[in-house]
């Protein structure tokens, strides 16, 4: 019996003053912290492992506190435990209608006459270090995909000399938007697909020299429209979504199919 | 007045040396030439079917790669051939076709196309391919036919290794005259000093290497295995043997010296010479490996985006005087 | 948040496992005491049995005995019969500067003082160049010799010993630890044991 | 002392803890991201593996050899370093929050580093006295720091190249620890 | 004596082809496309308006600010419209579209009408030079086009202690500022009399590249009498003409890191600018013309003409026979600093100091091949920056803080992606870096 | 779950070395052969399924305060087990296994099933968790050491076959080699969770 009861009582022991000493360690040095941390580390693996890369669990859970965001993964947590860090932090998906990236050019370049022969770096922000557009088009897309870039989530490719973004997969994180030197990507209802497709404020005749889809501002699909959706301002009409009814006539009455239908097969 | 064609729109400067990374790459291939005619001359044709069959091997293999990579990979670009080359140069003249076809594996693979090709990787590819060898057939890469123009199949040790197994006594007959035109045994490139400084120092006039890591990749293995001379020369070879023997000169000026795997500043390059040399020296003072080029210089290839980070150049205007 | 424990509990939970895992382990130990402590004698049985090969009805004591030779200590077991006389003995000997260490090995010595069989224990030269000196070709070589009717001393150095190719360093130290187990052997019957 | 030396050298180089000895290799690559990070991390483990080295001697040799229980070594080394590591943490951040700020955040990932449990076990199997087994601990821990730092080194440079995707990640940089256990070969049997 | 700076510079073939070629003046042109934004600063405002009459001199936009810049009309004539228009150097921005009602008639004469004023500087007090040198829209000719009225203007705690005038040239190709030093050097003096007179008579010290030893020689001449003037020949060694490297050259100091040539006490000013602010004092003239060389494989004769502010490029087609239909690379400035250009309409600006044509193959145009870290662009950058790491950073996009200065100190002068055996787009690179870095900001 | 579900997920997508990257030292150390592999695997298992039952009984009485050294001393107490166990029935397997058998302790993948798993399921589910999670360890062990068995030693399961004389190539049963192959491996197991998550959707 003694051979049993002896290292039993050694390790319990050890047991004993490591957890009593650990509680007082507990009490005598209390720092305060954020409960929310730790009730975010206590949902956590609490493998340590260092994946996340942040110096393990709690460090993880402090900077998902502070910064209440849940940008990076646990790579360990499976998705139930990643959605209850979600709820104990009050971080819900949000609610609303999904957006989508849009393009407002359609100067591909059929449509707006390619004017150099570019042969520097292939990203937009460096080919505007040596000029302001590779078309005729001063505002047109150049299609070096600064954007595609900045998309984690594949959603943008090239071609035909501008960008293309796949409703299905883009989310909506806008990470793009300002990854565009041209200002020419902004967030839209995935159903809103009427939209107009051109960000050329130069006078009617300009812009019609510089591309043939170019919005020339004759106002047409503001007297169309019959819920006030649709205005011009600088020679360039832009749409209210919140107004838009998706009736169509703009589209039928832009002279230029500046106006057109986005991704139609997504939504029939 | 209509432009009826597209000008080139390109960033400043439009003016370029003529210098290219294959002419760089294909110089120092024919700087080799002079240390693979001494190789020629002493192990006879089978130098020349190893070099060949490396520079076939890495060259192809690039090529089957550059068909499934995802980037573009220019594998006629000289560098892949230099590192067939230098990889030659590293293996004695009677090593098997396998194993230089592992060799030219590993150092286009793991050496430097897992790193995303040219200029990515951190490790010399043609040393990682000779480590990688050097451990995994300790008896083909530390055996070598005698030099001369016999053909018989008798091997031998290398100076070092003779050095290591049998003590400096056993040196007594070996001159320094022989090692400094390759009269010994050695892997096909370190065995001739002299042919290799020929092609060194035409390198070091086009600058396409600095003085930096070579000289004092030498000096510091001369230094060192001086001071254990003096200490005892009885138990340590001569400083002037260390330097001659294995593949310091090799090495020093056509190994460490490769850009991509050397320091980009000043400061960085000095103490990876320093480096190179220290850790040659110890390792072939205490280690069990005979020779220590291969080794220390692939350390020292570790520790360049420390020297990168950490000593950078005096930048203009880093003092103030206004 | 998490519920918080009294100290109290906490220091009890924690007690208390430590306690039962504490009991288990020392059953489980109980348990295998026995066995391993047979294993390890069986290993030690199987490399004298190796090493003595060809002996037989020799007993030999539990634990070896120490003495010391060069300055380094050697353990051996002195294999006898049923009457006190040796028949042999199994020495327990590093062989010094191996390729990358010492290493122990075992040699079995007839009561002439001839070697019967060798036997590495534990070494971590290279496999497939060190690691051939517990191979055949190699081992054989040093049967029936004795410390006076051979040159200890690989051929390299002028001695008798072939050499395994290219690991000339572990020949020289598993040579070395030959010779010294005979001189531990021939130390032990000038001194009469 | 030259057996110290010895000593120093074989554990940071020769038998490097990462590269020969294979302990702590979780936290080698995920820690090992950041230089900055890498460096704390070293700090870290050394200050807990020199401890740890020498209390877990005083609880071998004081406690467990006398009884005879050796064979709850794991169990109450692992106990022993666990709560000492919590303690430090704990104590660390009330009294230090500057140091804690610095290598606080690296303590939980060392409970379970194993090479802290590896280099202390291995030190009392090689019945090493006091004043060793500290030295070795810390030695153990130098050349975790060093292979740490090299690594570090090495994968912010990778950032600015391109390795491609199928290797970037975990693939290149287990690869480039081969690289470098090849390297650190060159240093094997230079201490017997 | 050899007047150069330690660290990095590259030497470039000189290609001075019509260094010996005195500056020609043409006939008006057609039309003019005046461009309103020639400066570095804040954009002026147009004053001009579609239908205006405008004469010779008269302000077509105004500066809005201390760090902006007049722009007056080089000719008499009317406005047509206002129009945006690709710019050498590509940037799209809006010019004043003018038909000259001389057109065809010699330039020269409409030049030298100018009215000549005797004025004794020494009445001048210091702002009134400074004033004038703002009214007159003189921006620095040497190249960045910053207005020269601010850079004479230190704030009191910088005590300017030596003028520098930039005769370097160091750029490829490039003699405009050579053919004025030994046509107008009396204007150039007298210039620098000016500006001498505006810091209180501080020492004067020319820099001047050795290959050109006529201008050095006539300047020195023309100088021997004053003792506070000094002519420096320098070394041939790009980019000698940069203000810093100019400044560690001839005085040895070294503008500190993210500082101005004030911060070690000098002013630096290109040739061409002193004398516009030379002729903004005697001829009353402000800044409307400059001497452009026209060069290149294409061109049969190369040369220098002066030409108005506004006047297309395709102006100088006949007049130097320039194969235009094999034209597939032009370059306004030096192959080394100047920017290429996308259409033969656009206009020359106060800063255009050559027209550059070549062929597809003039510069062999190779692909950006990946760095093999050779380190030449660090050898060869000026600046001492440690360009492929900085470059490979950027192209990361993970720009470690510390090296943020560094990357800004960049002076662009493109010796770095001269030297590069990979053909890497560096300085470009380099400027998308300083974007980003202006962009966090 | 689905047994089969989680089963393709411990050996694949969610493999304890390939997809989360722990227990790296046993995984390198101990592969030099397939055999080892297979060994230190099972004794993984083991203390996996061990520690993750026990710990599933116990989740409600053990303090949240004490978890981690609560769990760690039940860890360490299947890993003393399974370390005298194999000592007394697989001796020659312990002495390869050595060093790393008491080093499953800090094994992160056994806290991290403990902690991330077994307190909070039930008791089976731990089981197959553990079951599972234990074998994708075995299965990846058993690879990495075939491969580096294979190159390395010319054999298969310690059969050589190879002529006794013919060279292989050495730096795979030493430690480079080890971290190389798993480099390779991580590679390749990239490439099959890609088909298999493909063939999902
Ligand atoms: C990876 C490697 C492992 C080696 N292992 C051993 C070894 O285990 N034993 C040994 O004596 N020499 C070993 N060597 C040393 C060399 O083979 C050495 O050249 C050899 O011992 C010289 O002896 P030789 O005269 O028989 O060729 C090794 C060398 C290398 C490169
Ligand atoms: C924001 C800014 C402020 C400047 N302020 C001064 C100044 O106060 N004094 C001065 O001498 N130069 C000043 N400069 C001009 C520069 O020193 C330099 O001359 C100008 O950028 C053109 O130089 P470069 O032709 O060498 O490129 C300033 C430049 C910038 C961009
Ligand atoms: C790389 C480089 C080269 C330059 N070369 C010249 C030159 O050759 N001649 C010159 O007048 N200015 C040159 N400059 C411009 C000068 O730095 C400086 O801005 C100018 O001399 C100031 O005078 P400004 O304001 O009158 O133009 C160069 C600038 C740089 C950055
Ligand atoms: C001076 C010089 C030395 C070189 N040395 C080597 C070398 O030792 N090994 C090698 O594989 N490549 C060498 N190269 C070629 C090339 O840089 C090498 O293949 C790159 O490391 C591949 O990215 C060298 C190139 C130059 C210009
Ligand atoms: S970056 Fe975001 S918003 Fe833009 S296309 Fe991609 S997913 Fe859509
Ligand atoms: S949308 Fe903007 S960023 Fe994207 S390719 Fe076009 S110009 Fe570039
Ligand atoms: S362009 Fe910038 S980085 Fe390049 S050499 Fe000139 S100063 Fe240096
Ligand atoms: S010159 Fe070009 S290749 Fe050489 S280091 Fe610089 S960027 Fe790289
Ligand atoms: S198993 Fe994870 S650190 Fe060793």
């Amino acid at each position: 019996m003694p051979e049993l009861i002896i290292p039993a009582l050694i390790l319990g022991g050890f047991a004993l003053i490591s957890s009593t000493g650990l509680l007082i360690a507990s009490k005598k040095f209390y720092v305060y912290e954020d409960p929310r941390i730790e009730e975010v580390n206590e949902l956590l693996p609490g493998a340590n492992c260092g994946g996340c890369g942040f110096a393990g669990c709690s460090a993880y859970a402090e900077n998902a506190v502070n910064t209440m965001s849940l940008d990076t993964i646990c790579p360990v947590a499976d998705s139930e435990t990643m959605e209850a860090i979600g709820k104990a932090l009050g971080l819900e998906v949000k609610v609303g209608e999904k957006q989508v990236a849009s393009l407002m050019c359609k100067g591909t370049t059929q449509n707006c006459k390619p004017v150099m022969d570019y042969r520097g770096i292939q990203d937009c922000w460096a080919m505007m270090l040596v000029g302001d557009s590779n078309k005729a088009c001063s505002f047109t897309c150049l299609g070096l995909g600064s954007c595609v870039l900045a998309c984690n989530f594949d959603a943008m490719r090239i071609e035909d000399g501008i960008v293309v973004i796949d409703d299905e997969k883009c989310v909506g994180c806008g990470n793009c938007i300002p990854a565009c030197p041209k200002d020419l990507l902004h967030l839209r209802p995935v159903s809103k697909i009427v939209t107009v497709s051109c960000f050329n404020t130069d006078k009617g005749a300009d812009a019609r020299k510089a591309c043939a889809v170019a919005c020339i501002g004759c106002m047409k699909c503001e007297k169309v429209c019959e819920s006030d959706a649709i205005h011009v301002t600088n020679f360039l009409a832009k749409i209210d979504y919140e107004k838009c009814t998706l009736c169509n006539k703009c589209v039928e009455a832009c002279p230029t199919n500046a106006i057109e239908i986005r991704g139609i097969e997504a939504h029939e | 007045m209509e432009v009826n064609r597209l000008l080139i729109m390109d960033s400043s400067p439009q003016g370029r040396v003529t210098e290219s990374t294959t002419k760089i790459m294909y110089t120092v291939c024919i700087t080799l030439i002079p240390a693979l005619a001494v190789s020629a001359w002493m192990f006879g044709w089978d130098a020349l079917r190893v070099i060949a069959l490396t520079a076939i091997f890495t060259v192809g293999i690039e090529a089957l790669i550059s068909r499934i990579a995802p980037y573009k990979i220019n594998f006629m670009d000289g560098s892949s051939l230099l590192t067939g080359i230098l990889l030659a140069m590293n293996v004695p003249s009677n090593a098997p076709w396998w194993m230089l076809l592992i060799g030219s594996l590993v150092a286009v693979i793991l050496g430097k196309q897992v790193f995303g090709g040219l200029g990515q990787n951190i490790f010399n590819p043609a040393l990682v391919a000779r480590v990688f060898l050097l451990i995994s057939f300790p008896v083909a890469m530390t055996s070598w036919p005698l030099p001369g123009m016999a053909v018989d199949a008798a091997t031998g040790a290398t100076p070092l290794g003779i050095l290591k197994t049998e003590g400096v006594g056993a040196l007594a007959n070996t001159s320094l005259a022989d090692l400094a035109i390759g009269q010994v045994g050695g892997s096909l490139g370190e065995i001739s000093a002299l042919a290799l400084l020929i092609g060194a120092l035409y390198l070091l006039y086009k600058r396409y290497i600095t003085w930096e890591i070579p000289i004092l990749f030498i000096a510091v293995v001369f230094v060192f295995t001086g001071i254990f001379y003096l200490i005892d020369p009885n138990q340590y070879a001569s400083p002037v043997f260390h330097i001659l023997t294995g593949g310091v000169f090799l090495g020093a000026f056509f190994m460490a010296t490769d850009m991509v795997t050397s320091p980009l500043t000043f400061k960085g390059r000095v103490i990876f010479g320093i480096g190179c040399g220290l850790f040659t020296a110890i390792i072939r003072l205490f280690g069990s490996y005979p020779e220590g080029v291969s080794f220390a210089i692939l350390l020292m290839n570790g520790v360049v985006p420390l020297l990168d980070k950490y000593f950078p150049d005096k930048k203009f205007g880093m003092v103030k005087n206004g | 948040m998490a519920k918080q424990e009294s100290g109290f509990k906490v220091i009890i939970v924690l007690v208390l496992i430590a306690f039962l895992s504490a009991v288990l382990l020392a059953y489980v130990n109980k348990v295998t005491r026995e066995p391993i402590e047979e294993n390890k004698k069986a290993e030690t049985k199987k490399a004298i049995g190796i090493v003595l090969r060809g002996l037989t009805g020799y007993q030999y004591p539990e634990i070896p005995q120490e003495m010391e030779v060069d300055r380094s200590p050697v353990k051996y077991f002195m294999a006898v019969d049923s009457n006190k006389n040796i028949l042999g003995c199994a020495v327990i000997v590093k062989a010094p500067n191996g390729f990358t260490n010492d290493f122990d090995m075992m040699v079995g010595v007839d009561s002439s003082g001839s070697v019967i069989d060798t036997y590495v224990l534990d070494h971590k030269e290279t496999p497939g160049l060190g690691d051939g000196m517990s191979k055949e070709p190699f081992k054989k070589q040093f049967r029936g010799k004795n410390i006076n009717n051979t040159k200890w001393l690989v051929k390299k150095d002028k001695g008798d010993i072939d050499a395994m190719t290219a690991a000339t360093i572990t020949s020289r130290a598993f040579t070395a630890g030959v010779k010294r187990a005979l001189m531990t052997y021939n130390r032990l019957r000038e001194d009469g044991k | 002392m030259a057996e110290m030396i010895l000593m120093i050298v074989g554990a940071v180089f020769v038998n490097n803890v990462v590269f020969t000895k294979f302990l702590g290799i979780c936290p080698y690559l995920g820690v090992s991201k950041k230089l900055d990070t890498a460096i704390g991390m070293s700090m870290a483990v050394t200050f807990v593996l020199t401890i740890a080295g020498a209390v877990t001697y005083i609880v071998q040799n004081y406690v467990l050899v006398p009884i005879g229980i050796q064979y709850l070594q794991t169990i109450v080394f692992i106990l022993v370093i666990a709560s000492l590591v919590q303690f430090v943490e704990i104590v660390m951040k009330k009294t230090a929050p500057a140091l804690y700020k610095a290598l606080g955040i690296f303590l939980p990932l060392i409970t379970t580093n194993c090479a802290i449990l590896g280099v202390a076990i291995l030190s009392v199997q090689s019945n090493l006295n006091f004043i060793n087994t500290v030295v070795f601990s810390f030695a153990s821990a130098i050349g975790f720091g060093l292979a740490l730092i090299i690594f570090a080194g090495i994968r912010e440079a990778l950032d600015t190249r391109k390795v491609p995707a199928a290797f970037a990640g975990s693939p290149i940089a287990l690869i480039i620890a081969g690289i470098l256990a090849l390297a650190f070969m060159g240093f094997s049997g230079m201490v017997k | 004596m050899n007047n150069t700076f330690k660290m990095g510079g590259v030497h470039p073939p000189h290609e001075k082809r019509s260094a010996a070629q005195s500056i020609i003046y043409g006939e008006v042109p057609q039309q003019l496309l005046i461009p309103v934004h020639q400066h570095i600063g804040r954009p002026c405002e147009i004053v001009a308006a579609k239908g205006d009459e405008i004469f010779r001199g008269d302000l077509v936009a105004k500066s809005t600010g201390f760090v902006s810049s007049n722009v007056h009309s080089p000719l008499s004539g009317k406005v047509q419209k206002i129009v945006k228009f690709v710019q050498l150097g590509g940037q799209i921005k809006e010019c004043v579209l003018l038909s000259p009602d001389k057109a065809g008639e010699s330039f020269k004469n409409i030049i030298e009408a100018d009215k000549k004023k005797d004025i004794n500087i020494d009445s001048l007090s210091a702002d009134e030079i400074r004033n004038k040198i703002s009214e007159a829209g003189i921006v620095g000719m040497g190249g960045a086009g910053f207005p020269t009225h601010v850079k004479l203007s230190p704030p009191p705690e910088k005590k300017i202690d030596s003028l520098i005038i930039n005769g370097a040239e160091c750029e490829p190709y490039i003699t405009a500022d050579h053919r004025v030093m030994l046509e107008q050097s009396s204007e150039l003096l007298k210039g620098i009399l000016i500006l001498q007179k505006l810091f209180g008579g501080i020492p004067i010290y020319i820099g001047i590249e050795k290959n050109k030893p006529d201008a050095i020689e006539l300047i020195q001449k023309e100088t021997a009498e004053y003792k506070d003037i000094q002519v420096v020949p320098l070394k041939v060694k790009y980019p000698q003409g940069g203000e810093k490297q100019l400044i560690k050259s001839i005085l040895n100091r070294e503008v500190p890191c993210k500082g101005l040539p004030m911060d070690v006490g000098v002013v630096v000013q290109n040739v061409a600018t002193v004398i516009a602010v030379h002729d903004a004092f005697y001829y009353n003239r402000p800044l409307t013309e400059r001497v452009v060389t026209i060069s290149g494989n294409l061109v049969k004769n190369p040369g220098n003409i002066m030409l108005p502010v506004g006047a297309p490029v395709s102006y100088v087609f006949e007049k130097f026979e320039i194969d235009t239909e094999k034209v597939k690379l032009f370059i306004s400035g030096g192959p080394m600093m100047g920017r290429t250009s996308c259409s033969f309409e656009s206009p020359i600006s106060k800063t255009t100091s050559a027209l550059l044509f070549f062929d597809e193959d003039y510069f062999s145009d190779r692909r950006e091949n990946p760095c093999i870290r050779c380190g030449n662009c660090i050898n060869a950058c000026p600046m001492g920056l440690t360009v492929a790491q900085y470059v490979e950073m950027i192209i990361a996009n993970s720009i470690a803080p510390n090296i943020k200065d560094s990357i800004m100190d960049c002076i662009e002068c493109g010796s770095c992606s001269y030297a590069c055996p990979a053909d890497r787009r560096l300085v470009q690179w380099m400027r998308f870096g300083k974007n980003i870095i202006t962009r966090e900001n | 779950m689905k047994i089969g579900e989680k089963f393709k997920k411990a050996f694949f997508t969610e493999n304890p070395v390939t997809g989360l990257l722990l227990g790296l030292c046993p995984t390198l150390a101990v592969t030099s052969t397939a055999e080892n592999g297979i060994g230190m695997g099972l004794a993984t298992t083991f203390v996996l399924v061990g520690s993750n039952v026990v710990v599933s009984i116990l989740k409600n009485v053990i303090p949240s305060r004490v978890r981690i050294p609560a769990f760690i001393v039940i860890i360490a107490t299947f890993v003393t087990i399974v370390d005298m166990g194999l000592q007394a029935t697989m001796f020659e397997l312990h002495k390869t296994l050595g060093l790393f058998i008491p080093l499953i302790v800090v094994n992160c993948i056994i806290l991290g099933r403990a902690e991330a798993f077994a307190s909070k399921n039930t008791v089976w589910d731990s089981f197959v968790d553990g079951i599972s999670m234990g074998l994708g360890f075995t299965f990846t062990l058993f690879i990495l050491g075939s491969i580096r068995e294979i190159l390395g030693s010319g054999a298969i399961l310690g059969y050589n076959f190879l002529p006794e004389t013919s060279p292989t190539i050495l730096v795979f049963v030493l430690a480079p080699g080890a971290f190389i192959t798993l480099g390779f491996m991580l590679v390749g197991m990239n490439k099959i969770n890609k088909v298999l998550q493909g063939s999902k959707s």
